[in-house]
């Protein structure tokens, strides 16, 4: 038969009634709530939100795995151009003699478009711990937020700074709480605490490790070479500093998604300190000695 | 972001024909409604082609493949002619049909009915369905909107009708099924084949049969 | 040594770039001609248009390309769909129905054109995206006979005295719909052509720009491209001037002319 | 104390914040399995099954003029012929529904619901056409949170405090005010058409024939829409809603002229036509002008 | 595509055509070379810059050489910019489907020293226009620009800072490709290349 | 104890077969917002093209730009109904604020309260790009660009939304002045060359991004308030 749309049609939904049946075995139809199906609760849908406005919530998809309903969005063939969330990063942290060196790059992508350069990748926490931001970023700086707040509320309870190890905990509970739906960091966690200098690794996994040296990000691997290779606990601030800023600087160089400025902070025994924030193009003109030749306001 | 679906789908002949053979003829009727999704790419679009003289084929389908098996078969036809010097029987054509669709079965969509007159038989019907079967029927209807009329056609139609009853019987089985199905639509198309003649009839779509309608 | 002037489609790199994809690398999209196209029979002759747009994408690679391709003296063809598709088909159906023409010495006909557009489109089954309006004027024994054709990108065909094409086809046809009339004048076809692209224009996102009009008739063929431009530039700020020296450079260098030499090089990948 | 700092909990779950009620009652609002499951059940709508066409509005100087066919399809067949696809909601406003009728019903309920109670209350006042409106967005918006929407595509005309009303809202919660206003296959067809002849300052007759105009090209392509329509008018007089009317379709005649000429030529010129290769292909469109 | 990454612009001037081009060469998203220009010359008025995946880039300029070759020794002159692109639209379709990888444009002064450009899609359809003509992985970033700072009838200093701006611009913004660019500016007396200093990340 | 904490209620036991059979609760309605913030203004430009997620245009009319308090817009584009939503949220809470404290909410604090906004639906994320845009305190102009989840940065300009790759370099190149070794005139723009460079940004989008065009809302703030404009946009 040709064309049959009309049979096809009432076929397919007599499958799939027949389905459905199936599924209710599990189901269960109540009839005794018809009722409740015509006096629908619109009004409570529509105030919701004015209710709970001054209760933080998340809200959750119309699906049973949150993690993976925005793959299930995308997948449909009349989905608009997905979500870009900002992605990309080279992150390190190393221990040393003199406290905690921290270097991050600053460019954030989405896809293979540049959607900043500018980004701040030190998260800081409280003026004595520092998170940095790899993955995604809105996560990060979020949760980093929280971690902060609850840093200060334990504080305020307990007349102490958090220990880094406390603190790293929080936060590693806080994602492993979420794991499944989705989330996407990758972050370093250190400050200086009555053990001394400390660096914890944590991602949204929930995996949490205390470590010498950590990078994290795409261009990780690159800034791990220049790193490994320069690294020792003895190093003098100025050198920890430069060797840090070095291994960021070249793993923007080969890694596209890594750029920007490179920001390094040191922790020490009084607290971070931001030493520097630097433009990879002044420090690509700098370490190479390279120059316009029409350069006629001599910029010093 | 998808393209719009008049753009994408092939095209469609989601349609209704017939074909009745009487006492020394046939009477072909089609509606003219070519869809691609909801969109009436053509609404006076002619699905009753011409194979020869007096033989002639009710296309439903794909618009291209009825279309390009047409010409194929009108172009053997004509050679066939010329071999036989005499005129084709619908048969032969209805054969034709029949072997391309069942060679091609997997890449054809095409429902089609080859009906004529011809001096040893008169007039037949022969309806060649989607996998390339062909069974000779003193009526035949096919394409989508065809699904609606078998009841009415089974009711209405009686051995042996004159021209006129004929005539009369597919354009009320048409117009029927041009008013429940979507995909069918437009005008009616005749076409009316006897040994004298071929008559063409248009029954434009304000003019359709009502007769259900009290 | 590879074979120059073959002709046809080669395959031969299919297989590697199924491969690739498999890897997750994607091919970019053809440049598409989202396209309003419509045609008109009138009075005397066939009238054409199409807009000027075309897409990749949501971006507008061209805001005034040519959708009205010459096929004969006497037949013009608008094309919607891939590009490259409806711009070779048409150039080789031009130089077949050429060739044709040198071969019998008559004018061809719109019809052999048709026959031989939609048997190339139906052998390659859909793939050769090409949706096409045909349209041209025959003169057999001085009797003048416009057609106009719409062939699918299947392969199928339909007549019709007024058609639509592309993704504005709704648009397009809405107006003629409501506005066609027969046996109109050639101004009265052109403004009704103009009238069924703008409201693809205007209201079809993939068609765009400006209106070309082609019209066939006994007399020849005139043709307007851009009939009505509806869609020129409304705001510019004063011009960007850069200060010779603005740009940085590191290096300056001429290049040498070549001469007559024939030069066999390396592809370079300096430093 | 012990446990505080790492029980960072899922908001709304867990009793983060100390606020018994509050927690389950968001956790009755988040959509949890159970709630889904019973959604499932019940009613969701996946595919629209019962389904109408367009909907297409104007507004003219004195009101809004509204039109739809009286079609329900389902799939291609042409399952329910004279249903009124347009409802009067209070004193001022009406809806036109394309898509899933049994979703249309149903809103129509609660519409009807919150009618009567409006009613009810007695303050004087009545429901609006925009609080209508804005009414339907919210909803049809936190059904599509619910992932659970209401198929359909809504038109909202009224007239109130001398003021015309024309909104739509989808099935999404995308909802806006233009002066026209298509749904369904009518954005493609109709649209285009209204804004080549809107203008302010319409006149009732002329938003009428419009209209017609627009739903009878609509019946020429749109394989799902019907000949038979019903128009409905929001202005000072209050609102009307018109008797089914039959669209007169009179443009088949193209098709005439190619028949008899072709008549003509075969009785003339019998075996003619085998030569003309020209006329064999005609047929794959009949309309020779 | 977006496997090597690159941006190539070309735009007109009066009396003279720029061809810009950035330097990146990477294999996703890691940068093996900041030396690559994606522009070839071809003859001493015509130049084709290929963005796109650069095997097939190489493989196209090549069998454009040796068809140039032979068009030489034929006919004992330069192809015309006209002529490549028809030539290059032809090899392109020819493997409609399966095509390489590249998108190409085409600059040159014709005959009459009039600039000529020409740009064609990946099975080679070809867009002529007259002011600018761009591919590479951003092309979103380089019409925003060149839609906005071109200027007609540009002398061959503006059109060089002009082209200049757009490239190292849009560059800026794409994460595949940068790490340098380079200009090409064709004028009736000589041809000359400026290499740009951007940033290298 | 611990553990029953960490469990989590909302992971289903077993999965529940939700078909997304063809519904698909996400629509792009396309358009353009930019803005750029200078020492004493804040210039916001918005098209008002409001698309149905393929080749139709819905209305023509739709202002993506709303004012917030009289130092501060949001400008945003994307899914409509998200968008009005959160519109409605955020109108809701900033007038809950104002009661609440006697004053309206500062630019700054409204950039973080979206930020919040947006990530609490982290895992239904709003299909919206916005802009906060306005005047800080001391009558700066500030501009704040986000994603679709919240992650937010203040910038000097920026641009979001369909058209968002073609402006944002070009406004890198003109406010941004950037691989300029000489700059005409100052580095700054003064409001009128800002609000010229908007517009032919606004217009530039318009002819090569399918989804931005029709009219544009062009709105200036600075500190004597919030003031819009009509400008006209192909309409193709």
């Amino acid at each position: 038969m040709m064309c049959e749309e009309a049979m096809i049609d009432r076929d397919d939904y007599a499958k799939r009634v027949r389905k459905e049946r199936k599924n209710r075995i599990m189901i269960e139809i109540n009839f005794d709530k018809i009722s409740s199906s015509i006096d629908s609760n619109h009004e409570e849908d529509i105030t919701r939100d004015l209710k709970y406005l001054s209760t933080t919530h998340f809200e959750l998809p119309p699906n049973s795995k949150p993690g993976e309903f925005l793959d299930q969005v995308w997948d449909h063939p009349n989905a608009p151009k997905p979500i870009e969330m900002a992605h990309g990063t080279t992150t390190l942290a190393f221990v040393f003699n003199g406290g905690v060196i921290v270097a991050v790059d600053s460019k954030s992508t989405q896809g293979s478009y540049v959607a900043s350069r500018t980004v701040k990748k030190v998260i800081e926490i409280t003026p004595n711990l520092l998170g940095t931001m790899a993955g995604g970023a809105a996560d990060c700086s979020f949760w980093e937020r929280e971690l902060g707040r609850r840093c200060r509320l334990y504080e305020l309870r307990n007349k102490e700074l958090i220990s880094v190890a406390a603190a790293s905990k929080i936060l590693a509970n806080i994602v492993y709480s979420y794991k499944g739906y989705g989330l996407s960091m990758g972050t370093m966690i250190t400050g200086w605490d009555k053990t001394g200098p400390c660096l914890y690794y944590v991602d949204n996994d929930g995996t949490r490790l205390k470590g010498q040296r950590f990078s994290v990000g795409s261009g990780s691997t690159y800034a791990y070479g220049v790193l490994d290779s320069g690294y020792k606990p003895d190093l003098t601030d100025q050198e920890a500093q430069e060797l840090g800023r070095r291994a960021v600087y070249h793993a923007t160089h080969r890694d596209a998604m890594s750029g920007g400025f490179i920001n390094v902070y040191h922790v020490k025994e009084t607290g971070w300190v931001k030493i520097s924030s630097d433009d990879c193009f002044k420090l690509y003109q700098k370490y190479y000695n390279v120059k316009p030749i029409n350069d006629n306001n001599n910029n010093a | 972001m998808e393209a719009p679906e008049w753009v994408d789908n092939a095209v469609d002949l989601g349609t209704t024909i017939m074909a009745v053979e009487f006492d020394g003829g046939v009477v072909m009727g089609a509606d003219s409604r070519t869809t691609t999704g909801a969109y009436i790419a053509n609404r006076v679009t002619n699905k009753i082609t011409p194979i020869h003289e007096k033989i002639y084929c009710c296309r439903s389908g794909s618009a291209a493949d009825t279309q390009a098996i047409s010409d194929y078969v009108r172009y053997y036809l004509e050679m066939h002619t010329q071999e036989l010097d005499d005129q084709p029987v619908v048969k032969t054509a209805a054969s034709l049909f029949q072997l391309l669709c069942y060679n091609n079965k997997n890449n054809l969509m095409a429902g089609i009915i080859v009906a004529g007159w011809d001096k040893d038989k008169g007039g037949s019907v022969y309806n060649i369905s989607l996998g390339g079967s062909m069974i000779k029927q003193p009526f035949a209807m096919s394409g989508s909107g065809s699904t609606y009329l078998y009841g009415h056609c089974d009711a209405q139609f009686k051995p042996g009708m004159t021209k006129e009853e004929c005539v009369k019987f597919v354009q009320n089985a048409l117009a029927l099924a041009m008013f429940r199905d979507g995909s069918s639509g437009g005008v009616i198309r005749l076409c009316i084949i006897d040994k004298e003649n071929v008559e063409r009839r248009t029954i434009p779509g304000n003019q359709l049969p009502r007769f259900w309608e009290g | 040594m590879e074979n120059l002037n073959r002709g046809g489609f080669t395959f031969d790199l299919c297989k590697r770039n199924d491969l690739i994809e498999k890897t997750g690398l994607k091919m970019k999209g053809f440049l598409k001609t989202g396209t309003t196209i419509v045609g008109v029979v009138y009075k005397d002759g066939v009238v054409l248009g199409a807009d000027t747009r075309a897409t990749e994408g949501p971006i507008v690679a061209d805001k005034n390309c040519e959708k009205i391709h010459y096929i004969a003296d006497n037949i013009y063809c608008c094309g919607a769909g891939t590009a490259a598709d409806t711009e070779n088909t048409t150039n080789l159906i031009s130089s077949k129905l050429k060739l044709h023409q040198l071969a019998t010495g008559k004018q061809p006909r719109v019809i052999t054109a048709l026959t031989m557009l939609k048997q190339m489109l139906f052998k390659y089954q859909g793939h050769v995206s090409a949706a096409l309006i045909l349209g041209g004027v025959d003169v057999i024994g001085g009797v003048v006979t416009p057609s106009l054709f719409t062939i699918h990108p299947h392969g199928s065909t339909d007549q019709l005295p007024y058609v639509t094409m592309g993704s504005g086809s709704l648009a397009a046809m809405a107006i003629f719909e409501a506005f066609y009339k027969k046996d109109m004048t050639k101004l009265e076809a052109m403004t009704l052509v103009a009238d069924a692209i703008k409201s693809g224009i205007f209201n079809d996102l993939g068609s765009g720009s400006n209106v070309d009009v082609t019209v066939i008739s006994q007399e020849g063929v005139e043709i307007h491209r851009g009939y009505e431009k509806p869609n020129e530039r409304k705001y510019r700020s004063n011009p960007y001037n850069f200060k010779k020296g603005t740009a940085p450079v590191l290096s300056t260098s001429t290049l040498e002319p070549l001469g007559s030499r024939i030069i066999i090089e390396d592809v370079t990948m300096e430093g | 104390m012990s446990s505080e700092h790492f029980k960072y909990p899922v908001f709304g779950q867990v009793d983060y914040f100390k606020y018994n009620n509050v927690a389950s009652q968001l956790a009755s609002h988040t959509p949890s399995p159970s709630h889904s499951q019973e959604l499932g059940a019940k009613k969701r709508t996946v595919d629209p099954i019962v389904t109408g066409t367009s909907v297409i509005a104007i507004k003219y100087n004195g009101g809004v003029v509204m039109g739809a066919d009286t079609l329900l399809s389902y799939g291609s067949l042409a399952r329910f012929n004279n249903i009124e696809r347009m409802k009067k909601f209070g004193k001022s406003t009406i809806i036109g529904a394309g898509g899933e009728y049994s979703d249309f019903q149903n809103l129509s309920q609660v519409l009807d619901d919150l009618v009567v109670d409006d009613g009810c209350t007695d303050d004087g006042t009545t429901l609006s056409t925009t609080e209508i409106w804005n009414y339907i967005a919210r909803v049809m918006y936190n059904r599509r949170n619910k992932g659970d929407p209401y198929w359909n595509s809504l038109v909202v005309i009224g007239h109130d405090n001398n003021k015309s009303f024309l909104g739509k809202v989808d099935l999404v919660g995308t909802c806006y005010q233009d002066n026209f206003i298509a749904s369904g296959y009518g954005s493609h067809i109709a649209l285009p058409l209204l804004r080549k002849a809107y203008k302010e300052d319409m006149t009732l007759d002329e938003a009428k024939t419009l209209i017609q105009d627009c739903l009878r090209v609509l019946f020429y392509r749109d394989a799902r829409s019907s000949r038979f329509i019903q128009l409905s008018i929001a202005n000072a007089d209050g609102l009307v809603i018109t008797e089914q009317i039959a669209l007169d379709t009179d443009k088949w005649d193209s098709g005439d002229s190619a028949k008899k000429k072709k008549n003509q030529d075969g009785r003339k010129k019998k075996n003619n036509y085998r030569n003309d290769s020209t006329q064999v292909i005609l047929e794959y469109g009949h309309n020779v002008v | 595509m977006a496997y090597n990454g690159g941006a190539v612009i070309v735009m007109t001037g009066k009396n003279c055509v720029a061809i810009a081009t950035d330097l990146r060469f990477g294999i996703q998203h890691q940068t093996v070379s900041n030396n690559h220009p994606k522009v070839y010359r071809i003859n001493d008025k015509c130049f084709i810059g290929i963005s796109g995946l650069v095997t097939d880039a190489q493989t196209l300029y090549q069998k454009l050489v040796f068809r140039h070759n032979l068009y030489k020794l034929r006919e004992e002159r330069d192809m015309t910019p006209q002529v490549l692109s028809n030539l290059v639209g032809n090899m392109l379709y020819e493997k409609r489907f399966g095509p390489y990888f590249t998108e190409p444009v085409i600059c040159g002064l014709d005959t009459q020293d009039k600039p000529f450009i020409s740009g064609m899609d990946l099975i080679g359809a070809s867009v002529y226009t007259e002011d600018f003509l761009l591919v590479g992985t951003m092309t979103p970033a380089m019409y925003g620009l060149c839609e906005t700072l071109y200027k007609k009838d540009m002398n061959e200093d503006e059109l060089f800072e002009t082209v200049s701006q757009c490239m190292l611009s849009s560059i800026e913004r794409d994460a595949m490709s940068g790490w340098g660019a380079e200009v090409t500016i064709i004028t009736p007396a000589k041809t000359y290349k400026k290499k740009l200093l951007a940033r290298q990340d | 104890m611990m553990m029953d904490d960490l469990k989590l209620t909302a992971l289903p036991e077993k999965e529940v077969p939700i078909s997304h059979h063809r519904f698909e609760p996400y629509v792009d309605n396309g358009g353009t917002v930019l803005a750029v913030a200078g020492s004493n203004y804040c210039i916001v430009a918005g098209d008002t093209r409001m698309s149905d997620g393929g080749y139709g245009i819905q209305t023509r009319h739709y202002t993506k730009v709303f004012k917030l308090t009289d130092k501060c817009v949001i400008a945003t584009s994307g899914m409509q109904a998200d968008t009005i939503a959160l519109r409605k949220r955020l109108d809701t809470q900033l007038r809950q604020y104002e009661r609440d404290h006697g004053k309206s909410m500062s630019t700054p604090a409204i950039a973080q309260f979206l930020s919040n906004t947006l990530y609490h639906k982290r895992f239904f994320p709003f299909y919206t790009f916005n802009l906060v845009a306005g005047v800080d305190e001391d009558g700066i102009g500030c501009v704040w660009t986000y994603d679709a989840v919240g992650s937010h940065e203040r910038v000097r300009f920026s641009s979001q939304g369909s058209g968002n790759q073609l402006i944002q370099p070009l406004l890198d190149n003109q406010v941004g002045k950037f691989n300029q070794q000489i700059v005409d005139g100052p580095r700054e723009l003064s409001a009128e060359q800002a609000l010229s460079l908007v517009k032919d940004a606004i217009t530039s989008a318009g002819e090569r991004d399918i989804y931005t065009g029709d009219f544009a809302d062009i709105v200036t703030i600075d500190q004597k308030g919030v003031h819009f404009e009509k400008f006209d946009l192909k309409l193709d």
